[in-house]
């Protein structure tokens, strides 16, 4: 017999999955097959592995069949694989005595030849059965996690979890890039489908962070750097210079009057441009820190971003004893150590520059959603009266759904708020200016608590609805009723003819996408994307807010398109999953790192490869040296060490060597 | 710089000007043409309403004998000669069908086509190989004031936008602004001129070209610059039938938009090639240039003097 | 009491294992005191039928080296296995094949084809090859014949030890001995050598930076090799990290680098891929074109890494990519 | 042995992009052909070269690396360390006979399941055209000869076997 084998009791079992698997793999065969191969006491397979019933019965055969190993044949091990290796504990065997075969996401699910996947399944059971024999019992170590939090982001989702952690208790940390919190929802009038007052909702919340004890707030600062890992995240931060200092400022904004512009002369980036504020301003009169800032592109004391002093610098005068304007101000570098991470970076509205068939630029009188959202708000550059760039007031406006969305050449996913979006701005367009609503869709997605009675409301309220992709916006005239107007060109798929419909003002309700730099601030946090481009969950339906990190939790818009609700439902539920590893007090480190053999010969090789410094040259011994709780258990190191004397744990050479032989061997 | 050059029937043609002009323009940027040998017909319109397969192999006989030359790239200036040499291609890549029939039909006439003819336009070769700047360099009688409606036509951009945006290109605008034309704001310039129906279903046909051109007069346009033979003469050609029609509607008029005027006596506005007014700017004459063609004569504004 | 019987043989090898044995000097002689050597080609006359007469397992030990690369040699192999008690593959190329083993990369026609027929200084008109048996005079004389694979010795015959080296050291001849002769032997299989690499030995260890990025490799021709530094760390290659130690990094010591003789350690399967993973991990670029640039100093992989271990190694040779 | 042959492909996927891309081709129920047979490593840094030979040795037609993208490894750097070893393999490997296109190395994100069906059917397919690597079957016929001698040496051992005691030095 195989002395790789002695004294190894296998046992093997191959779950059904209901039909999941057996109806691809013939599991009673694989199960069969696996009872003659060397090591193995017992076969099995079973209907649900991972139900009680299951784990019960691997627990009862390692009692009675003094199994000394185990193998299960089921979906994959990023899924299940904790749950049975707690199964296997609970019977007194060393957890990591366990190996999981994937033999659902791998096979039954990906096949269509049920022998050639049956013969899959039996290769990689094999391939287990040969590896499993040369596992060892492994601690898990524990690591002590830092109760701080850092939240990255400070719109509804971000706002929302760092106020629960702090509610809780926990240190926050809350970085947002731009001068004030509030993200997209400050900007809007309403919300859908209630019509509260998104100022009247949101203010408290921000008001609230800025003054909580548990909540450090740092606007206009930006994550560059983020080493460690789960409970022991080490962040760099930039605070880029507002020329005020936080700490003096008092908000009276005395500074912005005294501003020796006497009007505000340059594109308010909070109103979308639509209005203006001066060098020296707040973004918004319920800004959170209240604290102003100068913008030294347009500042008179500085030229190209150096202060000049050619300004009479009217405002330091305004600003008095409190000496809060700093023009020596510099960006600043800040490192916090944390335990978990939140990040709820938000989103970018489509560019609709991508779709000039719709005139955006061309035509003055087309807007884009969130231009409209600050048209139609009291505090917006119109006070809430919709008066159009050139002047007029419109008679008929067209909102053209579905812009940068559920389209091939542009995105294809539905941004999920559109329509609801829409809905709310011909209601609040309707009410503000009385013109004819036209409402140009594909479909009507009203998928939410009280959101499909909103839109019979709308139907009520005499709104028009079109169905049908707009193929243009254009001023060209086909009857004279027609000139000086923008004509929306559109298939009416219902009716089944094409219409031009004449407006004066166009809506573009435009999706939902990643941020330009998502993929940079994917790589700074060591996240997965999906195709589009949004941040990537650990699992859609089992772990949506967490990644494949450790420690770092997803909320908001990032993750993909959601209304409010849902944002602030998957924030608390960020925060949770963070209290609870916080509230654990440690993290259990899967014990698959690497160490070095006495045998090393002090080459060195092996140390530039470490991205985590962990592997150190002892110069006593003349050998290397691997500090475990830096190590994270890649194992690049082990596959280039030229003598072979790094093992790491769940690995090992020999484990993996006697998989391949396993996934290989003839039947 | 050389090129394989496919005039197709129009530039033989009622599109004569256009391949006086191009040849002109194209000797004072020092491009070479080689006229493609016993070129046929591209295969267009007619033929690919009817089998496009056919159509197809009509084509590929010109790539054929273009890749025999060795001459790296083929100039079709034509629009619809433009649009089916690339279909074709596209064709040959993705229907391994129709590359049978078509290297089937090609073998019979001793050809074979290995796919490797870029097709060019005009305008590509002109903005992406010359380059602005080495126009405007060749300018010696700036069109300043000169406002222009720049119409591209819907065959170079669609299905295919091979060097230009889909839905609003710019390339003429580019090169018309380089040579010291105003460009007037002309959201149309990819919308249909009628085509054939001109011939066949004459009163949408002839509405089409009609929405161009009053369009280009209410947005205060002294000509109409096109890339299209086709496109040029729908617009250029009908004028009496479409005054007939609509002369009397009334437009805002350009000049002060409160006051409304008939359309009418306006419809004389020009029709260029984008070569014609290139040639122009480059100080070619009237003459060489084919302008002497077209229905309704180009007037330029006065030479600016030396000291204006 | 008889001396331990001892036996000496060699297979497709240069000699120098033999001027190990007799670089032992003055120590031959206590060894040559102890034993009774019944077979050593090399220095005394013994004939084939001498040896098929002694009992089987009468030899205590046979050191053999050499790769097995004829049919006459196997056939020897085989018979000294059956003779000895401990059958000891001597020097690298009983231990892994070897240089002889480098024709591994050939097929045995192309060797036989260029050797007798293409070389430059072969005048051989009538194409003549050596034929496995032939007439003469009425006699038919067999020849030895090549074989296709040039194999280490484990691979025709069961080992017992390995000492390693081309050639092996004195020390590491003497040690074996000692451990024979006072019956202290580690476990089968074992080779009698250190099992850490070389560098643990080599006087140049504490030259090499801990951060060495790879920009380009030289050949140690191409270069003037600082005798104080690192070979690594001036961009020689040098096999020593993949290197069982044992020889006292004598080639180092010479000013030139390690090329892998006395094989891998036990905990490496296969010595070619383990020197490439590490030299290549170290590469400083990152994109394709650069790491082929620094890499093209390494134009032959196989027989910069494989110089001794072809045979052994996890391919053997050149392969047919497909039937 | 009547059954058609059929390529085997080993494959070493990273925990963090491909092998998780895997999955979600299951998830997704993409269809792919059933010749690959994955082992997961936690990081295509871990692909040790040795690991590519002995597949090979033991019969696999192919092996495929999978990692991801440059630039996004879950461990920083570990993939482009594959990368490296990657080039010189390739070329090591076409000096022992082996055909490039048998080994791969293929980056592909978690989000990529469309990518791990493309590239195992592609691979699958190249690896058919170019049929079967056979080295186990390729060294047992080498050692026909080896095996031969031996076997033709025990018959004559048996005939004369006698039984002899020798004492130990």
């Amino acid at each position: 017999m195989d002395p790789r084998f002695a004294d190894v009791r296998t046992g093997f079992y191959i779950c059904h999955c209901g039909h999941n698997i057996a109806s691809m793999v013939d599991c009673p065969a694989v199960a069969t097959y696996v009872a003659q191969l060397p090591g193995v006491a017992l076969s099995r397979d079973y209907k649900y592995m991972c139900s009680d019933p299951g784990q019960e019965l691997i627990q009862k055969d390692i009692r009675e069949h003094r199994l000394n190993r185990v193998v299960v044949a089921s979906c994959s091990p990023l899924l299940h694989e904790r749950t049975f290796r707690n199964a296997v504990a609970a019977a007194g065997l060393n957890p990591f005595f366990f190996h999981m075969v994937n033999v659902r996401e791998h096979d039954s699910w990906v096949h269509t030849d049920r022998a050639e996947a049956t013969a899959k399944a039996k290769a990689l059971a094999r391939a287990a059965i040969a590896r499993v024999a040369r596992h060892k019992a492994l601690e898990v170590k524990q690591v002590p996690i830092h109760p701080d939090v850092l939240v990255v982001g400070g719109g509804i989702a971000g706002i929302h979890a760092a106020l629960t952690l702090a509610n809780a208790g926990k240190k926050v940390t809350l970085v947002e890039r731009e001068p004030s919190i509030g993200g997209h929802m400050a900007k809007f009038d309403k919300t859908f489908p209630t019509l509260d007052c998104a100022a009247c909702i949101l203010t408290p919340k921000m008001s609230e962070v800025g003054a909580h004890e548990n909540i450090t707030l740092w606007s206009y600062s930006e994550v560059v750097k983020m080493d460690g890992y789960v409970g022991n995240y080490s962040v760099t931060i930039k605070r880029h210079p507002r020329y005020v200092n936080e700490d003096l400022c008092t908000g009276c904004q005395d500074c912005i009057a005294h501003c020796v512009y006497k009007e505000p002369k340059f594109a308010d980036e909070f109103n979308e441009r639509l209005g203006k504020r001066k060098p020296i301003y707040i973004p918004f009169p319920q800004a959170t820190p209240q604290v102003t800032l100068i913008d030294p592109e347009t500042c008179l004391n500085f030229k190209r971003g150096v202060v000049t002093g050619k300004c009479k610098q009217t405002c330091v005068e305004a600003c008095g004893e409190k000496q809060a304007i700093d023009f020596t101000q510099k960006e600043e570098l800040k490192e916090i150590k944390v335990g978990t991470i939140i990040v709820a970076t938000g989103f970018q509205t489509f560019d609709v520059r991508r779709t000039p068939q719709y005139g955006y630029g061309r035509y003055p009188n087309v807007y884009t959603a969130l231009e409209v959202e600050r048209l139609v708000n009291a505090s917006g550059p119109t006070t809430g009266d919709v008066v159009l760039r050139d002047g007029r007031r419109p008679k008929a406006i067209g909102i053209i759904h579905c812009v940068g969305s559920r389209d091939r050449k542009t995105n294809r996913w539905c941004s999920r708020v559109c329509c609801m979006y829409s809905m709310k701005l011909a209601h609040l367009l309707k009410e503000h200016s009385e013109a004819e609503i036209y409402n140009f869709y594909i479909d009507i997605r009203a998928p939410g608590k009280g959101y499909e009675e909103f839109y019979d409301k709308l139907l009520d309220e005499g709104v028009h609805f079109i169905r049908g992709r707009v193929g243009e916006v254009t001023d060209w005239a086909f009857i004279p009723e027609e000139e000086g107007r923008l004509i929306i060109r559109v298939e009416d798929t219902l009716a089944g003819v094409v219409r031009r419909v004449p407006v004066d003002m166009v809506v573009l309700a435009t999706g939902l996408e990643p941020h330009g730099d998502a993929q940079d601030v994917r790589r700074l946090f060591n996240m997965s994307c999906g195709s589009e481009g949004f941040f990537l969950e650990r699992h859609p339906k089992l772990a949506p807010v967490n990644t494949f990190t450790d420690g770092l939790f997803i909320a908001g818009c990032c993750q993909g398109p959601r209304d409010i609700p849902d944002t602030v439902a998957q924030a608390g539920a960020a925060a949770a999953e963070a209290l609870a590893l916080i509230d654990r007090g440690h993290i259990e480190q899967e014990p698959n790192t690497a160490h070095v053999l006495d045998d090393c010969c002090g080459c060195k090789s092996c140390l530039p490869l470490c991205p985590y410094t962990a592997i150190t040259f002892d110069e006593a011994a003349k050998k290397a040296v691997i500090n475990e709780a830096l190590c994270k258990g890649c194992g690049t190191c082990v596959g280039a060490c030229p003598s072979g004397s790094i093992v790491q744990n769940l690995f090992e050479d020999d484990e993996v060597f006697s998989e391949i032989e396993g996934v290989l061997a003839h039947d | 710089m050389k090129f394989s050059y496919f005039p197709g029937c129009s530039l033989k043609g009622t599109g004569r000007a256009y391949e006086e002009s191009l040849l002109q323009v194209l000797q004072v940027l020092g491009v070479e043409l080689v006229e493609l040998e016993d070129w046929n017909c591209c295969g267009a319109t007619a033929y690919m309403a009817v089998d496009e397969v056919k159509a197809c192999v009509m084509a590929s006989r010109n790539l054929a004998i273009a890749e025999k030359t060795g001459c790296k790239q083929l100039l079709a200036p034509c629009s619809a000669c433009y649009l089916v040499l690339n279909k074709t291609k596209h064709y040959l890549h993705e229907s391994p069908s129709v590359e049978g029939v078509i290297q089937k039909a090609l073998k019979e006439g001793q050809l074979t086509y290995g796919g490797n003819v870029p097709v060019r336009h005009p305008l590509d070769v002109l903005v992406n190989d010359i380059g602005i700047a080495e126009i405007k360099k060749r300018v010696t009688r700036p069109l300043k004031g000169l406002k222009v409606a720049a119409y591209y036509g819907c065959q170079i951009v669609r299905p295919y936008a091979a060097f230009d945006d889909q839905y609003n290109p710019t390339t003429m605008d580019r090169l018309l602004e380089a040579i010291g034309c105003k460009l007037v704001p002309y959201p149309l310039k990819t919308r249909c001129c009628g085509g054939s129906l001109t011939g066949t279903l004459p009163e949408p046909g002839l509405l089409c070209s009609y929405i161009l051109l009053k369009e280009a007069i209410k947005r205060g346009a002294d000509v109409v610059s096109t890339v299209c033979p086709l496109c040029q003469f729908n617009l250029d050609c009908y004028r009496d039938k479409m005054a007939s029609r609509w002369g009397d509607e009334t437009i805002p008029d350009p000049a002060d938009r409160n006051h409304a005027v008939p359309v009418g006596p306006r419809l004389n506005i020009p029709v260029v090639y984008f070569t014609q007014l290139l040639g122009l700017a480059f100080g070619l004459s009237e003459k060489s240039l084919g302008l002497q063609r077209g229905f309704a004569p180009l007037r330029l504004p006065a030479v600016p003097t030396a000291a204006a | 009491m008889p001396r331990p019987k001892v036996a000496f043989y060699w297979c497709a090898s240069c000699g120098g294992c033999e001027e190990t044995v007799v670089d032992l000097a003055e120590d031959i002689l206590g060894v040559v005191e102890k034993v009774d050597i019944v077979l050593w080609p090399v220095a005394m006359d013994f004939k084939y039928k001498d040896v098929e007469a002694l009992p089987d397992k009468s030899i205590v030990a046979t050191l053999l080296n050499g790769a097995i690369r004829s049919s006459e040699q196997e056939e020897m192999a085989v018979l000294l296995r059956r003779k000895s008690q401990y059958l000891i593959a001597y020097g690298s190329c009983a231990h892994l094949g070897g240089i002889p083993a480098l024709a591994n990369q050939f097929e045995r026609e192309a060797i036989l084809k260029f050797n007798y027929e293409e070389a430059p200084t072969v005048v051989n008109e009538a194409r003549t090859r050596p034929q496995p048996s032939f007439e003469d005079s009425g006699r038919h004389p067999h020849l030895p014949e090549l074989r296709q694979r040039v194999r280490a010795l484990d691979q025709v015959v069961d080992v017992d030890f390995y000492i390693p080296g081309c050639p092996p050291t004195p020390n590491l001849t003497k040690a074996a001995f000692e451990a024979l002769l006072s019956g202290r032997l580690p476990p089968k299989g074992a080779v009698l050598a250190p099992d850490t690499a070389l560098c643990e030995e080599c006087e140049r260890k504490a030259s090499k930076p801990a951060d060495v990025a790879f920009v380009e490799f030289k050949r140690s021709h191409q270069k003037l090799i600082d005798p104080a530094k690192c070979m690594l760390a001036q961009g020689v290659v040098c096999m020593g990290p993949a290197t069982r130690s044992g020889c006292g990094a004598q080639c180092v010591n010479g000013n030139m680098p390690c090329t892998g003789c006395f094989g891998p350690t036990s905990r490496v399967r296969d010595q070619g891929a383990k020197i490439l993973s590490s030299l290549c991990s170290n590469v400083a670029a990152k994109d394709e074109e650069g790491i082929n640039k620094t890499l093209a100093g390494i134009p032959d992989p196989v027989g910069t890494f494989y110089r001794y271990g072809m045979a052994r190694s996890l391919l053997r040779g050149k392969v047919a990519s497909a039937k | 042995m009547t059954k058609e042959w059929s390529p085997r492909i080993v494959a070493f996927f990273c925990n963090w992009c491909t092998y998780t891309a895997a999955d979600l081709a299951g998830v997704s129920r993409l269809k792919y052909a059933a010749n690959v047979r994955v082992i997961r490593l936690m990081c295509s840094g871990r692909v040790d070269p040795q690991f590519i030979l002995d597949a090979l040795r033991r019969g696999a037609d192919g092996v495929l690396i999978g990692g991801c993208h440059p630039g996004d490894c879950h461990y920083v750097e570990g993939n482009y360390k594959m990368l490296r070893r990657f080039q010189l393999l390739q070329r090591m490997l076409r000096d022992l006979g082996i055909d490039a296109r048998r080994v791969r190395l293929e980056w592909i994100s978690a989000a990529e399941g469309e990518k791990v069906k493309s590239v195992i059917n592609e691979m699958t397919a190249q690896i058919k055209q170019l049929g079967p690597l056979g080295l186990p079957e390729q060294f047992a016929e080498w050692d026909t000869e080896v095996s031969g001698l031996a076997q033709e040496l025990r018959q004559t051992e048996e005939k004369t076997a006698e039984p002899t005691e020798v004492a130990h030095a």
